[in-house]
């Protein structure tokens, strides 16, 4: 038999899943990572529209710390990729 | 969420560039619809305390409109910080 | 060229895509309404199986409020249909 | 959720007609299989606190039971209150 | 008019759909009860990295209760197939 | 998730058996990216509590381990117990 190295269709099927996957993970990262810093760091209240001085840094701080989590979770997992 | 993020189509052949282009739209529509959702279940949540009326009286109105401002603003910020690791992240590779 | 106004295979496929997501988004925000209104409304002792008539005024101002917030945020968001 | 809040199929060619119907029902089946897991998730973590046993005692079987007649009751009643709000908005138009 | 068994391409569409809401919910199930039993069991404060004896009786006993507290509601629900 | 719980295969004609089997391991792709972002943000939300600069401290980053191994301990303990309620229930059909 001679060896096909053309994909196949059910092939292609599974790399476009593998992207629609991999893309649906940076959405919900994004989301989650959104969702928990505005946890963290913005007033309930919501006494004013705008984020003050101390927001703003808590929430660069926030990220930063996030994306460390993610990277050091993602090596005991064993996965050696980055995050994204 | 920009669609930079969600990765590099120029290698890829035409036809698939397309199929791919055509994912991403889809995946970009239902995370605004998401995005929606959960913004009024959060500021509704936050702010909406008595039912003793069926309309949202003027303060009700007021937290809901600075928490979704407050919300966006907060969310393009952390954007903007993610895309400078994402970045940051690619080109050590 | 000739003007092609036929539908494409692809168009086709965004045109029930954008369907399946609009329906999606729907579910979704009943099932928002349901969970958060449940959260606000009912008593969690659970000492009886039906609703009390508390409960009962209780749900349908959740309803009608949380309505109003989805068209407010709607509008915010530069949205100008309605939220359904 | 009640099948005529998806929207209207009558304008729609035959063959599209089916094929939207058959999204409809997945989306259905898929709706009521996260309402099953949800609705245990709640009445389990509101009703079950020890974990001295490994069977449910009869207070916690009660407390399910309520829990979960009264959600779908609730569930109902702001299905009604929701296709009202809907219809006015539709009729609005 | 001859009666046709063969399924028609949209069955098809609808049994592998089916199938697939079905294992969706499966994974959703064990995901649920886990992180659930994990809220229920486990000292967030992290002071070991084992589990301790205390938590892994009370994870047994969460998961065959929770286990219990499916099959109920789905008697409720009025299927009458087990949850899996 | 173990594969063996999302279901028999044997009864389908071969076509459908690969397709099947490509259906689960998408799924399977699906749940452990969900499974590792929901460990972050569980695990983030349970140890980062300060903010008073942009890196983890020693402190921080040993609860994070903690909580991930933990969580990754729990997390087989449950699947064995949870297979054999399904072994369980399978053979009483």
């Amino acid at each position: 038999m001679a060896a096909n190295n053309a994909p196949t269709e059910l092939d292609k099927e599974q790399i476009f899943g593998m992207a629609e996957k991999e893309m649906e993970y940076r959405v919900e990262l994004f989301n989650k990572l959104t969702s928990t810093c505005f946890n963290k760091c913005i007033d309930k209240r919501y006494k004013e529209t705008e984020l003050n001085m101390g927001e703003n840094s808590c929430i660069d701080r926030c990220v930063s710390k996030y994306w460390q989590v993610t990277n050091l979770i993602g090596q005991l997992l064993g996965s050696n990729r980055p995050p994204m | 969420m920009d669609k930079s993020m969600l990765g590099d189509l120029d290698s890829l052949p035409e036809e698939d560039k397309l199929r791919m282009s055509a994912m991403i739209d889809q995946l970009q529509i239902r995370d605004s619809l998401r995005m929606y959702n959960s913004l009024v279940e959060r500021c509704f949540t936050d702010c909406v305390e008595n039912f003793r009326r069926k309309s949202l009286d003027k303060q009700e109105e007021t937290c809901v409109r600075r928490c979704a401002e407050k919300f966006l603003k907060h969310s393009m910020r952390v954007g903007m910080r993610f895309a400078e690791l994402n970045q940051g992240a690619a080109t050590q590779d």
